[in-house]
């Protein structure tokens, strides 16, 4: 057996090894790397930011704990700006098994920035029938979410006063692991209810989403991990995104490097099966 | 029997379709009152679509379960979780939280369910580095070209890989923002055509796979 | 720290063990929390769904609002458990044809609007641009994704894209042509999907380890280090025990 | 009714059509008139009717420019209900600058369009603040405001009326129409004559592989994905199925499919054993060489590939809709150095089936394959229905490109009467 075929076949555990250090080595010793902001990310932000107070700001946490690494740091930056910007915060999920998460974010955000349930903001929960509730939202918000999450009935909430469907939200963000996600918020909700609409999601999701954002279907996108990390430097509050740079970047260059390596040798073995 | 069975499921299905599709184009009050009920039936019904769908996972289970199957014991350990995850789940009446307080539904929410479902795809992580090293090969000229563009993101779309190559940077940004758009354009007109060649299908009584169950 | 979450950081951690240790083999270990997963996020659904449809959209509007109309929809799922019962499966078929027919109606105009409709517009643009000063002219700027040099760029990747798709019509000259462009531009997108794939499974595992690095902490008494010793010497035995038995198979 | 009022719309639009290819070239020229007793002349030739193609409780008003029109002087909206004549008596619901609010900063294309592009234009709807209910008559004008300055033009009276049809998404209608019709004519062409359909190179790749497993005696594995027989994209592995198993048959090579779905599984043991009795060698077929395993989607994964490790097929097969299972499959198969053939709509696995299989049936691909293979009528002809699809859009994007490039050269606005038609404007 030749060097380089002894080099592919070496126990794949010896790489899930590498890849952990490389992960686990930058979480414990940071060098923090500076991060480049992108017009993708600027575009949600810049939009929040030219909000009036007391604009309506739905965010729709389409996420499961799968994706709470990439999602959860973009749904806290989101919140902590629309908090600092004193918009008031519609949130909910058309995802089951994100609702407890969803709910702790929203609690622990409006808890940090001092703010009131019901007041400030509210957080709807969630209901099955994925773009089914998106348009029932769209013709009557009250007929989708009776109550809220706590149980309390939605009419005649301080937050949704005036608020009667989608027409009368200001902007609206989906962060978005899949489907139902941001491309059914346009579909079912911008294409007619003519809300601004914004997108964050998985690193998985992001290319797909790019001709939306070309077309201004959607007027910002944050995708993944790196773009929560743009968001939280925009927002001037470092979190677990930025922290996780490093690790990303390190792990990125392994992956680059092994994948180097693997044709390296690959067409080595080609070489000499050719001679 | 054959019409009540085959026919008038069909004719729902066309009415349905023609009513919805023409809706759209309806700006009239009365249209409009009609899409916000079915919309509110159908988020209802797909409270029962979801109890349909884990059915089935009851049905292969219980089976595992009686008949003593190879690791019928893991079954039982399915029950056991969903079963005691309803219990909680009734007893704190579907509250995960209460006024930020954590209630015992939240405890099995946040200390099992996250990190369970959270680290089944850490995992691909490990796996996407060892197919790296051992299978992603440029086999051929299309696959050379697709690794050059992954290792351009890769580079661009991290702080080292700017620091490293500055200009890896804006090209991953084109590349995502024209080439990728361009493609994901393309993809998405062309998928589009099917899902309304697919509605026009099931519309007409063409497409019929998703009646299923039963006999004729 | 109450006595709940350090038990809750265990399991946990104990968990995320369990399933990290598929990388070294299929196991027990993993079969148990994989199955325990299941179970635990299909009871989930099921509570959650209870509380928010029989609940919040069922009862309360119909007994305290009197939105009798709401029996229809009710009545329409239970149309769709029929399936359950053999002899009666076939009225599931009305509940189908109705979610289905609503289901196609609907989605007919919204996406003729949103994915063809709104994508055609944008491609279409004039080739040459308003430049401040300069008048009408042909922009080269990469960089800007509105320039005139991209307008070409993304006609001639949405087209050539469309037209690998072409099944009836054989890729023989220029159409080989167009059809090896088209490929190409594809390749490339699925490079960034690639590269963005991974960068979103590296994003799992560094939030994965984020919280085992917090589980080491003496305030949870240090569960990471404890149950991966553990884990680590259960795959040790389970392995020795298993190379004492015969070969199975 | 409905009939009535769509041949009215028919004539008004094929009207403005008229209105909007006269219009551009005639210069409207701002009238001052002494009226009332303020210096700045009210505005004229002020229009007002139901906002056509909507829901109702919306009004629009159309005004000619101004000389006056500057950021600085302002328009004001005055509405009353029923027949005020007394304009000082009208309640202020809108106020703007005047050099906004022109037809031409509006969506609506020149179908709709009711005036031309340089006409002022307000939108009153029913909502903060303001009350306007469909079926009560108003009266409603416009003044110019310049500091002290008032001008107040003539009030007109002005009923809204909900719409039964949006003519703004009629080309959304048309199109709908036409794509329906393209795709109900090819399926019905395809019942009777034989459709051309080109080869998929990838069922080359797949005839040569099942030779070389056969050459070296070695079995061949073939995945039918993840999703059950209601799936397209499981159909079409099925059908592929049943071509591999056929030239299995006939080389008389080993085959293994084991399943996730215990339908498929049932579906799947048909369609092998059909195609063995039609290779002539129904003593070969083997009820077990489709077996259910599990279907926990990683257990599932770790059972594959140790049959993987221990049979070493010399080919796999790995088509219909896949997850995350993918790369693991794959990588394993790409490690016992069999050739690997993958076909999925699956659009998030695509990239790792590229770089780690030896051919990939991308996307629509494997239904073309599939068409290709049964011969269906309906699979055919809704083929060939969106390749006249595809087509037309193509031609669209192609002409659509020169004629915005003609317009942006030549200044012109004829262009936009054929770009219009595929903008999406409501």
């Amino acid at each position: 057996m030749i060097f380089a075929e002894r080099m592919l076949k070496i126990d794949r555990r010896i790489i899930f090894l590498v890849i952990g250090l490389c992960t686990l080595l930058p979480l414990l010793y940071p060098v923090g790397l500076p991060i480049k902001i992108s017009p993708e990310v600027r575009g949600v932000y810049d939009y929040i930011e030219s909000l009036p107070e007391g604009s309506v700001f739905l965010l729709s946490l389409d996420f499961d704990p799968a994706s709470k690494p990439e999602l959860h740091p973009q749904s806290i930056s989101l919140l902590r700006h629309a908090f600092r910007k004193n918009l008031r915060v519609v949130a909910m999920t058309l995802w089951v098994s994100g609702t407890g998460m969803a709910d702790q974010v929203v609690t622990q955000v409006a808890r940090e920035m001092g703010k009131e349930n019901g007041k400030d903001y509210v957080f709807l929960g969630w209901s099955p029938g994925g773009t089914a509730v998106i348009m029932n939202m769209g013709q009557d918000l009250y007929g989708a979410f009776p109550a809220d999450y706590n149980g309390k009935p939605t009419k005649g909430l301080p937050v949704l006063q005036g608020i009667a469907n989608l027409r009368d939200v200001t902007y609206a963000v989906s962060l978005g692991a899949g489907n139902p996600g941001v491309e059914a918020w346009y579909v079912f909700g911008k294409d007619k209810y003519k809300f601004e609409l914004g997108g964050g999601c998985t690193g998985v999701m992001a290319p797909g989403l790019y001709p939306l954002l070309r077309s201004g279907q959607i007027n910002g996108l944050i995708g993944g991990l790196r773009g929560a990390a743009e968001y939280e430097t925009l927002i001037g509050q470092k979190g677990k995104a930025i922290a996780g740079m490093d690790a990303q970047s390190a792990t990125h260059l392994a992956i680059i490097v092994l994948v180097i390596l693997c044709n390296l040798f690959y067409f080595s073995l080609r070489r000499q099966s050719a001679q | 029997m054959i019409f009540l069975r085959r026919q008038v499921p069909l004719l729902i299905t066309l009415i349905t379709g023609l009513v919805f599709a023409a809706q759209y184009y309806i700006p009239h009050p009365a249209s409009e009152q009609m899409l916000t009920s079915v919309t509110k039936w159908l988020q209802i019904i797909g409270g029962f679509a979801l109890v349909l769908g884990v059915s089935s996972l009851f049905h292969v289970h219980a089976i595992k379960i009686r008949r003593k199957e190879a690791g019928w014991g893991y079954s039982f350990v399915l029950y056991v979780s969903m079963l005691g995850t309803i219990a909680v789940g009734l007893w704190s009446n579907g509250k995960e939280a209460v006024d930020g307080a954590m209630t015992s539904f939240g405890w099995i929410y946040n200390f099992m369910m996250v990190p369970l479902q959270g680290t089944m795809f850490a995992i691909l992580a490990f796996f996407i580095a060892s197919a790296a090293y051992r299978s992603f090969r440029a086999r051929s000229r299309e696959a050379a070209v697709l690794l050059i563009a992954a290792v351009i993101v890769m580079m661009g779309r991290v702080p080292l890989g700017e620091y490293l190559i500055p200009l890896s940077g804006d090209l991953s940004q084109w590349i995502l923002n024209v080439l990728n758009a361009s493609v994901r354009r393309a993809i998405l007109i062309g998928v589009s055509l099917g899902t309304v060649a697919l509605s026009i299908k099931i519309i007409f009584g063409m497409e019929r796979s998703y009646l299923g169950g039963g006999k004729e | 720290m109450p006595i709940e979450t350090i038990i809750g950081a265990w399991v946990a951690t104990g968990l995320t063990l369990f399933i990290f240790s598929f990388l070294y083999k299929d196991n027990p270990l993993f079969k148990l929390a994989e199955n325990l997963y299941v179970g635990v996020s299909v009871g989930y659904t099921i509570v959650k769904t209870y509380d928010t449809v029989i609940v919040h959209l069922i009862w309360t509007p119909i007994v305290k609002n009197g939105e009798w109309a709401l029996l229809i929809p009710v009545s329409i799922g239970m149309l769709m458990l029929t399936r359950y019962v053999p002899k009666a499966a076939w009225l599931s078929r009305y509940a189908f044809a109705f979610i289905v027919g609503v289901g196609s109606g609907l989605a007919i105009p919204r996406v003729i609007s949103s994915y063809i409709l709104k994508q055609i517009e944008d491609t279409v643009r004039p080739l040459l641009v308003m430049v401040p000063g300069e008048g009408l002219s042909f922009t080269w700027n990469l960089l800007n994704p509105a320039s005139s040099l991209n307008t070409i760029i993304i006609l001639i990747g949405v087209s050539s894209v469309l037209f690998y798709f072409f099944f009836s019509v054989e890729h023989t000259g220029l159409g080989k042509v167009v059809a090896r462009t088209g490929i190409l531009f594809l390749m490339i997108a699925f490079g960034a999907a690639f590269g963005y794939t991974v960068m979103a499974r590296m994003s799992l595992l560094i939030g994965r380890l984020t919280d085992l690095i917090e589980f080491t902490d003496l305030s949870y008494g240090r569960p990471s280090l404890w149950l991966l010793g553990l884990t680590i010497l259960t795959l040790v035995v389970m392995s020795r025990r298993a190379s004492h038995k015969p070969e199975e198979e | 009714m409905l009939v009535r009022v769509e041949r009215q719309g028919w004539k008004t639009s094929v009207l403005l059509l008229m209105a909007v290819l006269i219009q551009p070239g005639s210069p409207v020229f701002a009238q001052y008139q002494d009226q009332t007793k303020t210096t700045l002349s009210p505005p004229q030739d002020i229009r007002a009717f139901d906002t056509p193609s909507d829901g109702g409780d919306s009004v629009t008003l159309i005004w000619a420019p101004a000389a006056y029109d500057s950021a600085a002087t302002k328009y004001q909206i005055l509405l009353s209900e029923g027949s005020a004549v007394d304009p000082a008596a009208m309640k202020v619901v809108a106020e703007f600058p005047a050099n906004q609010h022109y037809v031409r900063e509006s969506k609506w294309p020149w179908w709709t369009r009711p005036a031309a592009g340089d006409q002022h234009q307000f939108t009153l709807r029913n909502g903060r603040g303001v009350e306007l209910k469909s079926g009560t008559a108003y009266s409603i004008t416009v003044a110019a405001v310049l500091s002290d300055d008032r001008g107040i033009g003539m009030p007109v009276r002005v009923t809204p009326q909900p719409n039964w049809i949006n003519w703004n998404q009629i080309n959304n209608l048309v199109l709908a129409l036409l794509f329906g019709g393209i795709v109900l004519y090819a399926i019905g062409r395809a019942r009777t004559k034989e459709i051309f359909l080109r080869r998929i190179p990838g069922l080359d790749a797949v005839d040569e592989a099942i030779g070389r497993a056969t050459e070296l005696g070695k079995p061949i594995l073939y995945l039918t994905g993840a999703h059950d027989m209601s799936d397209p994209s499981t159909i079409a592995a099925a059908v592929i199925l049943g071509r591999v198993a056929k030239r299995t048959a006939a080389y008389e090579t080993e085959l293994l499919v084991p399943h996730r779905d215990p339908m498929t599984m049932a579906v799947c043991q048909e369609i092998t054993k059909q195609a063995y009795l039609e290779a002539g060698k129904p003593d070969l077929y083997k009820d077990d060489s489709n077996f259910f395993i599990t279907s926990d989607q990683f257990s599932y994964t770790a059972a594959v590939d140790g049959i993987m490790l221990r049979k070493k097929p010399a080919a796999n097969f790995f088509m219909g809709a896949y997850f995350a299972e993918a790369l693991l499959l794959t990588e394993t198969g790409a490690s016992t150095g069999a050739i690997q053939i993958a076909g999925t709509d699956s659009d998030h696995q695509l990239p790792f089936f590229v770089t780690t299989c030896d051919y990939t049936l991308i996307g629509e691909e494997l239904y073309a394959a599939s068409a290709y293979l049964s011969r269906e009528p309906v699979q055919v002809g809704t083929l060939l229905g969106q390749d006249i699809g595809k087509g037309l859009i193509l031609c669209i994007l192609v002409a659509g490109t020169a004629l915005a490039t003609l317009g942006a050269l030549l200044g012109a606005q004829w262009p936009q009467l054929f770009l219009d038609v595929f903008k999406d404007v409501k």
